[in-house]
């Protein structure tokens, strides 16, 4: 993978929770949606803040909102009320600086996997040679060899996730949104990618705020994992990973630590699954 | 791939906060003003060369002049023999064609067979220049009403046609599975999934076979008389510019009346993106 | 495909299929040919109004030897072809932007939806003042046309893409007005193409029809001329010569579009639009 | 280079329009021998007389064929600037001995004389168009309300037969070469025509914008001694095949039932040498101007030109 | 949830590769696609047996013809060679007593939640009333309380799946054929799913066929679970798991056995995910 750009030197004041630039600040966001004289309230005075440079976890029942502040983060949904910030900069719509990996993958169908892995970096103005290298390289990392010329329509569920990720990574965003980047893939595929993300993220140092229904994965891959309740969705909890990284997965997995934090976040999940949930608010 | 929608315009622009009523109130007076700008524009412009002499009365009559003639029409019953039986013929064509119309072209879409074997006459009938078949229409169907309906009918099938077979064509393979395995019958399965699916592709349709149909009209009736074709014709023949203009104006009107209630469907049906 | 139950289709015989195809096509054509040709014969129309297949067969022959009729077909063609393409990139454009923006939408949407059911015709004595007599008159009324259908496909097709394609585009470093061409234009390709086939149909109906009411070439010219003659094979002739150049153009269109569209799910060989 | 001369037909080729015979291009290389050297003309194809009205009114031709209906029409409502003169006949009608547009009717239909028209439809081939004229001139003359009295219908001439043998009408006017077909295939009668109904007149006539006649005097000359020239050529019977062949192919009809009629007196009147007098035209613009038909009375005096053609040999 | 109409009552002859009736039975089945010269094969001569009444897992890598199989067996996808029976029957389309559960849901669009539950009921001509209460008891048991009249679109990723599996689930198909059906679920909701689907497997003795990507979710929901070979995909170890089913969910998870199943699923997944895909074979 080719090496993050000066855009990294901006990640500086990594401390979580300092008053200084935060990549991503969310404060007190609430968004509704009226439909039909019912409303639907996603998110309720979400306050949230992300230093530079960590690695934060959203995680919560269904339907209860993760997707949607995401998309707040990203700039695509205007809040109903409070604002969001990158880099202390208000949220105002989409920016490179913010690169997404989504739930249904996104990918454009018009466009070839290696098309697809292309074109941020085509709009970065990369010189061709550059892309065709970059690009190779990820479908070597995301296992896509072979299919470099096939159309999205013709991959499976799986493929289609790993050219997203890869679409994305390859721009090396400051910033990197993912809504459950891994769900279409198998275990084995799924840690291969969980690792190449950290691997990713300790050459560049970007940012990473993950949506995730795997609290493995959100405890392996994050510094924060923070709960939400079920919808109208706040944050309810807010667990700082504590985990000795310096071994390999399998150290860490097995580590007491791993399983204490793992247990802890779960608990707090199921009591906010717990009593399901209650339909439309009007 | 789900159409993620968020909020009532399913446009992929920003969405906007939510705002007040009062908020809202201003917001339809900004845009209707917007709207009115062009149109406005376009009538400054107009009287501008009439008046600088740009362009002879005869072919661009001055703006009150046209007013006058307008009002003519509207207040007398000359409305309703022009434009009434204009707009009944065309409504009666389009709903004639929208009936054989969308089956067909459904058809079309569900049988290699018949598709192979209608091929040459979709593709020879569609761009056939129907206006030249007036004579031949007259004399099958009479120089009345009916041979204008027919001829509307003429015209407008074949968008129809092409609307339901693109609609039925593009309803994706996985929404047919999912019917197929909850027990729908390879015969309702028209009924239940590609009609339903096909509704945008429909509304299209009628959204470019209306206004065909009204210009069907107007032409035939040019060339064989009656309703406001006839009336066109008629103030044409005797450089009656203003009556000519008054009508081009009303036929503007209806077409734009007929596209917004068309468009306001389409915005209330469910959308098939999914 | 209605039992949902795709054969496996290796390469021959999709080459097959391919023959079979267009046997059933020729196979249909000449049965009507047939029954036309009976019809004649057993004078089931009024006599010497519709002339046989035959006559039509010959008529042709002595009008594309004589020259007139290449000669005019070729004016037909490029007025409704040169239309078409300004109209239909012109349509595909604004469709695009009223999308977009909601604000050129507003703007714009007042004086498009005005021109839908205007009867274009009416204008050409407006039309010959500036554009003079023949070609650019019609090109200016084919173009006016075409516009309609590719803007209602085109904003259907636009509003369409999923929301979440945007947003990558933009998140990927594609700035907002790039947005037009490199996500709604690909992603609505297949209903602009459906669009684009509508608008083909049109734009020679519709070039002919103002060949029928000025020009000094031009198969509608012919047509009318002959018709008002009462030479009604040379003018069926006419008819069936154009009928058949758009008809290799759909051919075209259809090939191009499978070409196109490659990448869409319901892309299928000998389907409807794609 | 010889100055063009944009002339504008109504849309009918051949024995209708011989004008359209004459500027073919056979007669072009073989009879008219100014064109090329003193005029050059160049012809477009208008949707009625009306049409080429409005293309001399938007100066996008220079001369056209008229009828005295389009022609009032210009005349008073000052459509074309500078003026428009008629300056040569065509053909006329209402010439005894001659073809005119005949109404007829199925042979066993009770309709015998004008007035037993009275409740029927009629066809015609336009509204307020020459033979629309004509047909409301003689409902009045015998006592019939045009408006109330009868039901004009609208259809192409060539429909009209077809039509009236359907039933769909009761009565129908036939021009050329339509009565002559019909009449073969028979079952129809003549109920009137123009003879008798109003005095002999122009039914189509070409005319010219007066700017253009200044502008370019000698090539209108030109061409309009090349027009009476080869009219002349035209009725000589020497070349009688030679014109029926031509005319044939040019109208795409056969030449045997061309030659059935054509330049006989069972087609129209034509004169040898295209003359054009304001007395002829007058009658039937003043029964147009009766009917209502136009805003205001027309003296057509002004503009009617003979001068522009050749001096009688 | 309303019990299984007598279509259970074929379901005899439950013994796992009895030569009686099969609920499914694949015999060499392969599938290739041929794309512009190139052929991708999916399914390499595919053997496959499945008991009445038994629930059968199916893992392997992203990629490697899983979905395929299921939409042979569905009937939507016909086999390039080979032939796919149910019930002894040859499978030549789709059919009701085949439910599916799609990878991308397939919901109609055009439908609320409440009318896409009804659907399948609608189509098998069950009285208005009755469909109402199944239709409720579904909202209930999936927790979509309030979304009854929403469409689709509306829905989160989750919310959506869980309408997908109701609108299944309701018709009570004698075999059940699922794609990753708890992919999109968090991990509680994804637990309670699958308990509500061992019940409702218990309630009617239908035939599982289950894709997933979650060995613990096949180890722990199924008889047998099938390890198929990277692309193209071949069946290359069948695992019986023999589970004491009679305590709870906690205990089965923690028991030792469970781990040792779980690990030999994922040791011999893992030697598939090995090497990656290899691209297109041509
Ligand atoms: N356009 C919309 N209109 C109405 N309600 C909406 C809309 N988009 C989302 N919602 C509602 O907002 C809530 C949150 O949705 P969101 O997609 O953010 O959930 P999520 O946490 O991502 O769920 P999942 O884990 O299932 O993907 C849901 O209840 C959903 O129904
Ligand atoms: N229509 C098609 N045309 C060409 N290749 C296809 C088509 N459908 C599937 N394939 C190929 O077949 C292989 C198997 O696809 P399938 O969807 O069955 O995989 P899967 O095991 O379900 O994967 P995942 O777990 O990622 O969903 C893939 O390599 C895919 O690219
Ligand atoms: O009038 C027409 O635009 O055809
Ligand atoms: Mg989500
Ligand atoms: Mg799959």
């Amino acid at each position: 993978m080719s090496t993050l750009p000066s855009r990294a030197a901006q990640a500086t004041g990594v401390a979580a929770g300092a008053s200084g630039a935060d990549a991503i600040a969310v404060r007190g966001v609430s968004k509704w949606f009226d439909k039909e004289g019912t409303r639907t309230t996603a998110l309720d005075a979400i306050d949230l803040r992300v230093a530079p440079g960590s690695r934060v976890a959203l995680v919560g029942p269904s339907g209860c909102g993760k997707s949607t502040l995401l998309y707040v983060v990203g700039g695509f949904v205007a809040p109903s009320a409070g604002a969001a910030f990158a880099f202390d900069r208000p949220i105002t719509g989409p920016g490179v600086e913010r690169g997404i990996v989504f739930q249904e993958y996104a990918l454009f169908p018009w466009l070839t996997v290696a098309d697809n892995i292309a074109y941020g970096l085509a709009r970065k103005g990369v010189a061709k040679a550059e892309i065709q290298r970059i690009v190779a390289a990820y479908i070597d990392r995301m296992h896509l060899q072979g299919f470099e010329r096939h159309y999205p329509r013709n991959l499976s569920g799986g493929m289609r996730q790993r050219v997203a990720l890869a679409r994305t990574f390859a721009t090396e965003p400051a910033i990197l949104l993912l809504d459950e980047p891994f769900g279409a893939l198998d275990a084995q595929t799924r840690e291969y990618m969980q690792d190449a993300l950290l691997e990713l993220w300790t050459a560049s140092s970007n940012t990473l705020l993950l949506v995730t229904h795997d609290i493995d994965e959100a405890v392996y891959l994050c510094d924060t994992v923070y709960v939400m309740s079920r919808r109208p969705g706040r944050i309810v909890r807010r667990i700082d990973v504590d985990l000795d990284r310096s071994q390999g997965r399998e150290a860490i997995v097995l580590s007491e630590r791993f399983r204490t934090l793992r247990n802890e976040v779960w608990l707090a999940v199921r009591e906010q699954v717990r009593g399901a949930d209650d339909g439309a608010d009007a | 791939m789900p159409t993620l929608d968020l909020d009532t315009a399913s446009r992929p622009a920003q969405e906007r906060a939510h705002v007040s009523w009062r908020h809202r109130l201003a917001r339809a007076a900004r845009r209707a003003s917007l709207s009115a700008l062009p149109v406005i524009g376009v009538l400054l412009l107009w009287q501008l060369a009439v008046s600088a002499g740009w362009v002879r009365a005869i072919f661009l009559p001055p703006l009150p002049a046209v007013w006058h003639a307008l009002v003519d029409i509207v207040t007398t019953p000359l409305l309703a023999d022009t434009l009434g039986t204009s707009v009944l013929r065309a409504l009666l064509g389009v709903a004639l064609a929208a009936a054989i119309g969308v089956p067909a072209g459904f058809a079309l879409a569900e049988s290699r067979w018949l598709r192979w074997w209608c091929e040459p006459y979709v593709a020879f009938g569609y761009p056939l220049p129907k206006i030249a078949l007036v004579p031949v229409f007259t004399v099958w169907f009479g120089v009345a009403a009916l041979s204008k309906v027919m001829l509307v009918f003429a015209t407008c099938l074949f968008p129809f046609m092409l609307a339901a077979q693109s609609g039925a064509s593009l309803v994706p393979q996985k929404l047919r599975w999912a019917a197929l395995a909850l027990g729908t019958r390879p015969r309702d399965m028209f009924r239940r999934v590609i009609l339903p699916a096909s509704v945008p592709s429909l509304i299209t349709g009628l959204r470019v076979a209306f206004p065909i149909g009204l210009i069907t009209v107007f032409t035939a009736e040019m060339v064989s008389g009656g309703g406001l074709g006839e009336a066109i014709v008629q103030a044409q023949r005797y450089f009656q510019s203003a009556q000519v203009y008054a009508y081009v104006l009303l036929t503007m009107i209806v077409g734009y009346a007929a596209d917004v209630l068309i468009a306001w469907l389409q915005r209330r049906l469910p959308s098939s993106a999914g | 495909m209605a039992a949902g139950m795709p054969a496996a289709v290796p390469g021959r015989a999709i080459a097959r299929q391919r023959v079979l195809r267009e046997f059933v096509g020729l196979a249909s054509v000449v049965v009507f040919l047939l029954a036309w040709h009976v019809a004649t014969r057993l004078a089931l129309f009024p006599e010497g109004f519709v002339p046989a297949p035959g006559d039509v067969w010959r008529a042709g022959l002595h009008l594309a030897r004589s020259g007139e009729l290449f000669g005019n077909l070729w004016a037909t063609v490029v007025s409704a072809a040169v239309g078409l393409a300004t109209g239909s990139a012109v349509g595909c454009v604004l469709g695009m932007a009223m999308t977009m923006w909601p604000r050129v939408e507003l703007l714009v949407s007042p004086l498009v939806r005005g021109t839908y059911a205007l009867p274009k015709t009416t204008l050409i004595p407006l039309l010959v003042l500036w554009f003079g007599v023949g070609g650019a008159t019609n090109i200016v009324v084919v173009a006016v046309t075409a516009m309609l259908p590719l803007i209602a496909y085109t904003v259907r097709g636009t509003h369409e893409v999923p929301q979440v394609l945007v947003w990558s585009a933009r998140t990927l470093g594609t700035p907002a007005a790039q947005i037009l061409w490199r996500v709604l234009l690909p992603a609505a390709l297949p209903q602009i193409l459906a669009g684009l086939r509508v608008a083909l149909g049109l734009s020679v109906l519709v070039a002919v029809s103002c060949e029928m009411i000025v020009s000094n070439q031009g198969i509608g010219k012919l047509m009318l001329q002959y018709g008002e003659q009462g030479s009604y094979d040379y003018l069926l002739a006419g008819l069936v010569a154009a009928t058949l150049v758009a008809w290799l153009a759909d051919i075209a269109l259809r090939a191009l579009s499978n070409r196109l569209l490659r990448w869409h799910e319901a892309s299928r060989a000998d389907s409807a639009q794609a | 280079a010889p100055p063009t001369i944009r002339y504008a037909s109504a849309g009918v080729v051949g024995p209708g329009e011989l004008e359209t015979v004459i500027f073919s291009d056979w007669f072009k290389a073989n009879v008219l021998k100014r064109h090329g050297k003193e005029y050059v003309i160049e012809t477009t194809t208008a949707r009625g007389t009306p049409g080429v009205a409005t293309l001399l009114a938007a100066e996008q031709a220079d001369l056209g064929t008229l009828a005295f209906t389009s022609f009032a029409t210009v005349i008073a409502t000052d459509a074309v600037p500078g003026g428009v003169k008629a300056i040569a006949e065509i053909h006329r009608d209402a010439v005894k001995g001659y073809a005119s547009n005949p109404f007829v009717v199925l042979n066993d239909s009770p309709i015998r004389r004008i007035e037993d028209l009275k409740g029927k439809s009629v066809a015609v081939n336009a509204f307020n168009g020459s033979v629309d004229i004509i047909l409301r001139i003689a409902l009045q003359q015998h006592g019939l309300d045009p408006k109330k009295d009868v039901r004009v219908v609208e259809m192409p001439f060539g429909n009209i037969g077809p039509a009236l043998r359907q039933k769909r009408i009761d009565c129908g006017v036939l021009a050329m070469p339509f009565q002559v077909d019909e009449a073969k295939r028979g079952g129809i009668r003549t109920v009137f025509d123009a003879v008798g109904v109003v005095p002999p007149y122009p039914v189509l006539f070409q005319s010219a914008r007066a700017k253009f006649l200044q502008a370019q005097p000698q090539a209108v000359r030109a061409w309009l001694a090349d027009y009476v020239d080869a009219q002349h050529w035209i009725y000589n019977p020497a070349n009688r095949s030679k014109v029926v062949e031509l005319t044939a192919d040019l109208a795409k009809t056969p030449a045997k039932s061309l030659d059935e009629y054509f330049l006989t007196n069972k087609d129209f009147y034509r004169d040898p040498n295209a003359t054009i007098s304001a007395a002829s035209i007058q009658p039937p613009v003043d029964a147009m101007s009766r009917l209502g038909l136009l805003p205001k009375p027309v003296s057509v005096a002004p503009y009617v030109d003979a001068s522009y053609l050749p001096k009688r040999a």
